[in-house]
């Protein structure tokens, strides 16, 4: 029998596999059961991440940290390849995170999902099941397994529950074509580095460095890698599957796709391509520094020119992950210079960074992506010309989404702003002029913030012929005026919102997570 | 090489003639091409003229069994009336049908003297006189037949009329449904002797068994005689298989357009066939030219050899003249279901009794009892289905049939 | 004959016996009962005739009068397509209920072609190729016009017919070449003929040529571009049973025939065929697969897909280590093509035939075969929607999915050899596939109903989605022993 | 290279073997094609009688004439109304085709004659036909059986395919 | 007695055998037409194998056992041909391929 800490990983991923097939055998009228069971059987995981932070954080961070949790189970021997998994500093955050939002995303939907409420509960747990997988495998077939099993899921929740006007059976193909055409190259680079080094195991494809002093067929391989990750994370220029895929997405689906898929292209770059293909990254991370900067930029000016307030959102996430491709990026072109002083802390710095933006993108833009919902569930509308004033008629909602998007921001004080300081504070001592470039962006987004979102929502004049009916979400009546928020939702942002002051304030221990994680990434280079 | 010596052993002929033509010194190929070309002529001209005895025979002999006079008009006997036909025929308006095509409809009739032709070549009238004595003979004979049977398609669908056409498909599904037991009894005759050239089943039917009885393959393999005489009944196109002429159904078969010489060439590629199937059968089971005293006086093969034929012929003759037309459907049910089965047996019987002990003659009785066996099996259950076919009828429609079978 | 000759030819003995024991067993069965009691004499037959195949598993190869050769490469096709046939059997049941007439000789048609393709799998003298190709497609000739009345049936087997009789005349030119340069038929034989030929001057003339020719039958029968204009026509005019079969079985003869030939025999001439099915390979799979994004129908659907699947199939064969032709041990060739092309068949079968049991489900019961007719399936029969979903993923080659492996498989080939100008044909196009089959899933799942009628699953439809479910799924998730038994299996062929 | 009259016969006979199949495939009416196809088998069997392979000329005749050829005049005729009259009979590609075959006709040429076949100079001393009839129960059992099935397997087909309804 | 006939004599009348028979595969209407076109790429396949048997391998019969295969094979296909290409006449009336054109894509 295995120890709990052995199976604690495998119980982390199966049990909203475990949950989600259990739950095919419910009657589908009675969507009360389904959604219960499913929302109870989501702590779980949720619970055993909590203890995986505590854990983690109280025995293995003084220890040094490293890879933990870990389980090596036969599984293709005939392929060399293993049942392998293990957490780190890097991952049992974002863990944290993805059950997280899963559980908010599920209480959230069990309220707001009318219709094929069966089929949307085991899509979602499944989706959970598969997310969670890539960030602990430590396999490179398992983990493109569970990378792949991500995509059926989210196809479905964009497709059948995203809003008919948004197109989102287009959105949902696009997504799909896009992740998949990433996938099958990083399936090829996988194979290209399986017979290099002989091995499936990330941390032994790591150690053997494959392809070391053959820049050309390792820049092959790496752009294999990197073009999968680029699309998820997404990275200018292949952004463009984003707006569509979450504008149509449910909100819920929105939330777990700006929360944590984003999250898993950027987990691939930092536990896969950092360390195994240090000399590449290193010879091509101008271009990534150059895409994050666009990104940046890009996406925030954009966000500016946005009318639907969903669509904004998602273009912010263009220009919050393109922090994360420059950390990483500014890393990687730190790894040539490694021997000038203070080096690697600002390459450490920048990872730093990255992570943080990661964790804290999730917390935030999940939350904005619930904010948003809640207030196209009252209004049916998102564009922005519709609204106007709302400040005095919900107050909870305006503050919740002051705090929010203050974050986002990168207000001092909130989670943002630490994800932001650390990310350009490691870029500057790296890549100086680019990173310069890149401030333009921040300044671009306190514009969309303030003047796209803040003021046009929720300042300025009550109207109240832009929109006749609004549906009161307590009791389901439309109304004339905007009703608060509702326990249910209200529920759903507190974690968040504490989250991200506490964080914001106090980011220490996250931190110290995720710079283990870099230094035992930038120690091995 | 003395005129004597031709007498007693005429296949000398084609050699002597080959050397006195090199002897002037001609070029060996120029000497094979003459030859060639003298030997074909030779066959032609016998196979041709033959046809002008046949139907006197066939036409005096028919009427004789139905108690008839038959020609008797034109030369003592009638002997001159089928010259009498030819001159009329040839005197006749030769016409093409509106709408015939005209390639096809002259092609036709040449294909089936070709037929006939080509057949002949293969018959060996006495020890080494044989056109060719190939050694796939007995399959190229079963290959020709596939000629006269497109010859007879071609004539009916050319002449543009529809029983001429239907006796063209006629043709085909006849000959070719018979074609199979034909084959099959030919192959057991074939696996026995162990050869297929003509001459040489001649040859090998001269060993006598135990010394005395004629190594005829009638005698060894009477049943498979019996299937290959009823299957050149069909080849031959004659009743109780005539159903390609019917005139009552079918006006007179692929031929009905036909006139004049066209037409004389049909008639005598029909009657030449029936010789040819005689021969044939004479050749396979009778032992061909074999007789006494045949080795000393190889001429004697002729006369042996043309009494055989005769004889199969005047069998063919006394069938056509005594029994009645078979209906279409009776006559492929026969072949498919009696026929062939039956001939497959015999041909398993053959090829298993021929290896069963090491002594040909033991062998031989064996194939010959099991033969007997066979067929007294055959008409046992072919009776016994059809009686049971007769009661069933009576039992539908009772009173209609009064007949017995 | 020894008894190990026997046992090698067990499975074809089985299956001729079968064959005549359903045509036998349609005179003395009662009219109700025939139905299941002809499919039951198939599918025992068929059984028995797997069972005899497996017991040859890992035996050391046995050549019969070195006409047919049993090692391990045909013996997992043999188990692989006779497995295949007893899911074509049962889920044929239903649907030739419907058309009410000959019902055995079906059966026995079906023992027929998996007889000639237990024969085509172990091949070993190109007389044998030529004559079990020509057996696996006479016998589909019949199958695919055995919809007598229907003039899409006859259409689609006249048109199979022209083309494959034509191809299989050109490709017997091919064969003919190579029997007058090196004066036999044997396939080991006709290899050790050609080693010692310099490729100079007319040799080289010769190799290019008869590779062509060969290229033309096999290509026929494995619908690769351009050889490939029969495919679509035939499979939507065919019997849906008969379509599957033609997608997967029949595809698996074709290329157990073409691998052998082109490996075992013409290694000397390896540049030429490589060179030229690699173009061929690129060429089909783009071609099939930009095609089947207009299709409309499921059955023409499937067909331009299956064309496209030979082309990544025939990745495999292309990327064999050029090395491997000097005999270098398995371990350095975890991915040797042949492995991949195995994999890949296997996947393929269940996929395809989970696939078309589904398209006949529906077609039986509503007469159905577009594409949009399949809007809303998820409401009218969430199984049916469901299993397609998962046989398309196992298409499209997403993971965990048996369909995944066999891409893995064929790219891992391709990326071992580094042939960087196919792996970027093949991604784009697996791209191109997904929009297609992401077509069907859209219209399951995302569209509403046109028609409420729920479809029932009849029984012997189920016992096929249940056993095809279960190994795309099963052996998706645990594909180790599969792995395992390819790549012993095209050892064999390897090592030749 | 001396000609010898084989030689002659030998071009006769591949002259009369492809104008009959140019025939085959230049007439427009259907059954003259038949009837050119016919020519062409009768050639092609002449020309196995000249290699020799009596056997061969003679089933080829048997099966190709007697049975094929009849088949096919069998089916224009079943199939009547598209025999008589002059249609149009090649298709819009006839042009490309005949393109195409002629290509290949030089192709093929070039590659036969460039081809250094190991040619073996010497006569066929031994009887071929036992040696076939050795082959077909010994070497060639296994196809020979299997030619068996599939033969049955294809009539059975035929009829089931041609039968009136 | 063939011998003093070069062996590529032979060879050229398939290949001319072969190119007329794939001209009539590819350019004729009409289904019979297009089988007589097949038959002849199967005679010229047959010359070849014959040819080569006569001169490479004169002693044995690989070759014109395989020919004979090669008929017996032909055979098959044009029963089945022919058989289909009633079966459609019965059913359309025509057996011009341009006119039987249900399926179209």
């Amino acid at each position: 029998m295995a120890s709990f800490n052995e199976m604690i990983l495998s119980l982390v991923v199966f049990i909203p596999l475990l949950a989600a097939v259990v739950l095919l055998f419910f009657p589908r009228e009675n969507e009360r059961l389904i959604k219960l069971w499913s929302i109870a059987i989501s702590i779980i995981p949720l619970v055993l991440t909590i203890y995986l932070m505590v854990n983690y954080y109280a025995s293995h961070i003084p220890n040094g940290g490293g890879m933990q949790y870990e389980v090596k189970l036969s599984w293709i021997p005939q392929l060399n390849s293993y049942f392998h998994l293990g957490a780190d500093g890097l991952s049992v955050p974002l863990l944290f995170l993805t059950a997280l939002l899963s559980t908010l995303g599920l209480y959230y939907s069990s309220f707001t999902i009318k219709k094929r409420v069966k089929e949307f509960f085991f899509l979602f747990l499944l989706l959970e099941m598969g997310m969670m997988g890539v960030f602990v495998a430590l396999d490179f077939v398992l983990f493109y397994v569970f990378w792949e099993i991500g995509l059926v899921p989210m196809y479905f929740l964009i497709g059948i529950w995203g809003q008919p006007k948004d197109r989102p059976r287009y959105a949902a193909i696009k997504f799909f074509i896009y992740t998949l055409v990433g996938s099958v190259a990083m399936m090829l680079a996988i194979l290209a580095v399986y017979f290099q080094t002989k091995t499936f195991d990330m941390q032994e494809v790591a150690a053997l460095q494959p392809f070391a002093g053959n820049l050309p067929v390792a820049s092959l391989v790496f752009w294999g890698f990197m073009l999968a990750f680029m699309i998820k994370v997404p990275s200018f220029p292949f952004h463009t599957w984003l707006p569509d895929a979450h504008t149509a997405a449910p909100t819920a689906g929105s939330v777990i796709l700006a929360g944590v898929l984003l999250k898993l292209g950027a987990y691939g770059i930092i536990r896969i391509v950092l360390p195994t293909f240090p000399e590449a990254f290193s010879q091509w991370s101008m271009a990534i520094v150059i895409l994050g900067v666009i990104g940046i930029v890009y996406g925030a000016f954009v966000c500016i020119a946005q009318s639907d307030l969903k669509r904004l959102i998602a273009y912010s996430s263009v220009s919050h992950m393109g922090y994360v491709m420059l950390g990483l990026g500014a890393a990687a072109a730190g790894i040539g210079r490694m021997t000038e002083p203070g080096m690697t802390d600002s390459m450490a710095m920048a990872i730093n960074g990255a992570t943080l933006q990661m964790f804290n993108h999730g917390l935030i833009t999940g939350g904005l992506f619930f904010l948003v919902g809640v207030l196209y569930e009252r209004a049916h509308t998102r564009d922005l010309g519709m609204f106007g004033g709302l400040s005095a008629k919900i107050p909870a909602y305006y503050g919740i989404m002051m705090v929010v998007a203050f974050a986002s921001l990168g207000l001092p004080g909130l989670a943002g702003f630490w994800a932001e300081f650390f990310t350009f504070r490691g870029a500057f001592d790296i890549v100086a002029v680019w990173a310069a470039i890149g401030v333009i962006g921040i300044v671009a987004t306190a514009g969309y913030i303030l003047y796209r979102i803040i003021q046009s929502v929720f300042l300025g004049e009550y109207d109240p012929h832009k929109i006749d009916h609004w549906t009161d979400m307590k009791d389901g009546q439309d109304k004339h005026d905007p009703s608060d928020m509702a326990g249910f939702e209200k529920l759903t942002m507190v974690p968040l919102v504490i989250l991200i002051i506490i964080l914001g304030v106090f980011p220490t221990p996250l931190v110290e997570f995720f710079n283990q994680a870099a230094e035992t990434i930038i120690n091995a280079l | 090489m003395n005129i004597f010596e031709f007498i007693r052993d005429p296949s000398q002929i084609g050699p002597w003639f080959n050397e006195v033509l090199l002897s002037t010194g001609m070029q060996p190929w120029v000497a094979n091409l003459i030859g060639d070309i003298i030997g074909v002529l030779l066959v032609v001209i016998v196979v041709l003229s033959s046809a002008i005895m046949l139907i006197w025979l066939e036409r005096k002999i028919a009427a004789r069994l139905q108690d008839r006079l038959g020609p008797n008009r034109a030369g003592r006997y009638g002997l001159l009336q089928t010259l009498a036909d030819i001159v009329k025929l040839l005197t006749k308006e030769d016409v093409t049908p509106d709408g015939a095509d005209r390639v096809s409809f002259n092609l036709a009739p040449a294909l089936m003297v070709m037929q006939i032709i080509m057949v002949a070549a293969i018959i060996p009238v006495a020890s080494g006189l044989v056109g060719a004595n190939l050694s796939v003979g007995l399959l190229y004979f079963v290959a020709m037949s596939g000629i006269a049977s497109i010859g007879a398609l071609m004539a009916g669908w050319a002449s543009n009329n529809k029983y001429a056409l239907l006796g063209g498909f006629r043709v085909v599904a006849q000959l070719m449904s018979y074609e199979i037991p034909l084959a099959f009894s030919l192959l057991a005759a074939v696996i026995w002797t162990g050869t297929m050239a003509t001459n040489d089943l001649a040859i090998k039917q001269g060993e006598l068994l135990f010394g005395f009885i004629p190594g005829w393959n009638i005698v060894v393999m009477p049943f498979a005689a019996l299937i290959f005489f009823i299957s050149i009944l069909a080849e031959g196109e004659r009743a109780p298989f005539d159903l390609l002429e019917a005139e009552s159904e079918i006006v007179a078969g692929p031929n009905i357009e036909y006139s004049g010489l066209k037409f004389a060439w049909f008639y005598l590629q029909f009657f030449v066939n029936s010789l040819l199937l005689a021969c044939i059968f004479a050749t396979v089971f009778l032992g061909g030219w074999q007789g006494p005293f045949v080795d000393q006086f190889p001429i004697l093969g002729v006369g042996y050899f043309f009494a055989k034929s005769l004889i199969v012929l005047l069998a063919l003759m006394w069938v056509r003249a005594t029994y009645p037309r078979l209906r279409i459907d009776q006559m492929m049910t026969f072949c498919w279901k009696v026929l062939v089965p039956v001939t497959l047996v015999v041909v398993l019987i053959v090829a298993i009794g021929a290896r069963v002990t090491p002594d040909r003659n033991i062998n031989a009785v064996i194939i010959s009892v099991a033969n007997i066996v066979a067929l007294f099996v055959t008409l046992g259950i072919v009776g016994r289905s059809l009686r049971r076919d007769v009661e069933r009828r009576k039992a539908a429609l009772p009173g209609a049939y009064t007949a017995q079978v | 004959m020894t008894a190990s000759t026997l046992q090698a030819i067990l499975p074809a003995i089985i299956l001729v016996i079968s064959a005549m024991a359903v045509v036998a067993v349609d005179l003395i069965t009662h009219r109700r009962a025939r139905d299941v009691v002809l499919a039951g004499v198939a599918v025992v037959g068929l059984l028995l005739a797997a069972v005899a195949a497996f017991t040859l598993v890992g035996t050391t190869p046995q050549s019969v009068l070195d006409m047919l050769v049993v090692d391990g490469f045909s013996t997992f096709l043999m188990v692989t397509v006779l497995i295949g046939m007893v899911l074509v059997v049962i889920y044929s049941i239903d649907y030739i209920k419907l058309v009410g007439e000959h019902r055995s000789e079906y059966y026995a048609f079906l023992l027929a072609v998996a007889l000639a393709i237990t024969i085509a799998v172990s091949a070993n003298d190109l007389l044998m190729v030529y004559l079990a190709m020509e057996f696996v497609s006479i016998t589909s000739y019949v199958l695919v016009g055995f919809l007598r009345g229907d003039k899409r049936s006859n259409e689609a087997a006249i048109k199979y017919f022209l083309y494959g009789a034509v191809a299989s005349a050109v490709m017997l030119y091919g064969i003919s070449m190579l029997f007058g340069v090196t004066g036999t038929t044997n396939l080991n034989a006709v290899a050790q003929a050609l080693a010692g030929e310099t490729l100079a001057g007319g040799m080289r003339w010769l190799a290019f040529s008869s590779v062509v020719l060969l290229i033309v039958g096999f290509g026929f029968k494995t619908s690769l571009v351009p050889f490939h204009q029969w495919a679509p026509d035939t499979y939507e005019g065919a019997p849906t049973p008969i379509t599957g079969f033609l997608s997967t079985a029949s595809k698996a003869a074709g290329f157990a025939l073409m691998v052998r030939v082109f490996i075992v025999a013409l290694p000397s001439f390896a540049v030429d065929w490589l060179t030229v099915l690699a173009g061929v390979s690129m060429i089909t799979m783009t071609l099939g697969n930009l095609v089947a994004l207009r299709q409309t129908n499921i059955k023409r659907l499937l067909a331009y897909s299956s064309i496209a699947q030979a082309g990544y199939i025939l990745m495999g064969l292309v990327c064999i280590p050029q090395a491997q032709f000097g005999l270098r041990p398995l371990q350095d060739f975890a991915f040797n093509g042949i492995n991949g092309i195995l994999i890949y068949l296997f996947a393929y079968v269940f996929t395809n035939l989970g696939a078309f049991a589904v398209v006949i489900a529906i077609e039986n019961q509503t007469g159905k075969v577009d594409v949009k007719d399949y809007a809303g399936l998820i409401y009218r029969s969430p199984w049916l929607a469901s299993l397609l979903l998962i046989f398309l993923l196992s298409l499209t080659g997403i993971p965990p999915t048996l369909g995944f492996w066999g891409k893995y498989f064929v790219f891992g080939a391709a990326v071992q050899v580094q042939f960087f100008a196919l792996l970027i044909v093949a991604l784009i196009n697996s791209a191109i596939a997904a929009g297609y089959y992401l077509n069907i899933v859209r219209y399951m799942f995302l569209m509403p109903a046109e028609d409420e009628e729920r479809i029932k699953i009849a029984p012997s439809l189920g016992i096929v989605l249940g056993v095809t479910f279960v190994a795309v799924l099963g052996l998706g998730i645990l594909p180790g022993q599969l792995i395992q038994w390819a790549s012993e299996s095209a050892q064999f062929l390897v090592q030749f | 290279m001396a000609i010898t009259y084989l030689h002659l016969i030998f071009l006769a006979l591949a002259g009369f073997t492809l104008l009959c199949a140019l025939g085959v495939v230049a007439s427009r009416n259907l059954f003259h094609s038949a009837i050119w196809l016919i020519g062409a088998f009768a050639g092609v069997a002449g020309l196995y009688w000249l290699l020799e392979a009596e056997y061969l000329a003679i089933a080829q005749i048997m099966i190709y004439i007697g049975a094929i050829a009849t088949l096919i005049v069998f089916a224009i005729m079943l199939s009547r109304g598209m025999m008589i009259g002059r249609v149009k009979m090649n298709n819009f590609q006839a042009g490309i085709s005949a393109v195409v075959a002629a290509l290949l006709f030089l192709m093929l040429s070039f590659v036969l004659l460039q081809v250094n076949w190991p040619v073996v100079e010497q006569a066929v001393s031994v009887d071929p036909i036992p040696m076939i009839g050795e082959a077909f129960v010994t070497t060639y059992v296994i196809p020979f059986q299997v030619i068996a099935v599939l033969l049955s397997v294809a009539l059975v087909g035929a009829i089931m395919i041609a039968r009136e309804r | 007695m063939s011998a003093t006939i070069p062996l590529s004599w032979f060879l050229l009348v398939g290949a001319g055998l072969f190119s007329i028979g794939l001209y009539g595969a590819l350019a004729r209407r009409n289904a019979v037409a297009v089988l007589m076109g097949i038959e002849l790429l199967l005679n010229a396949v047959n010359i070849n194998l014959v040819a080569f048997n006569r001169y490479i391998v004169p002693q044995q019969v690989t070759g014109q056992v395989f020919a004979i295969f090669v008929l017996a094979i032909a055979a098959a296909e044009a029963a089945v041909g022919l058989a289909l290409i009633i079966s459609i006449y019965r059913s359309r009336d025509t057996v011009n391929l341009e006119d039987i054109d249900l399926l179209k894509g």
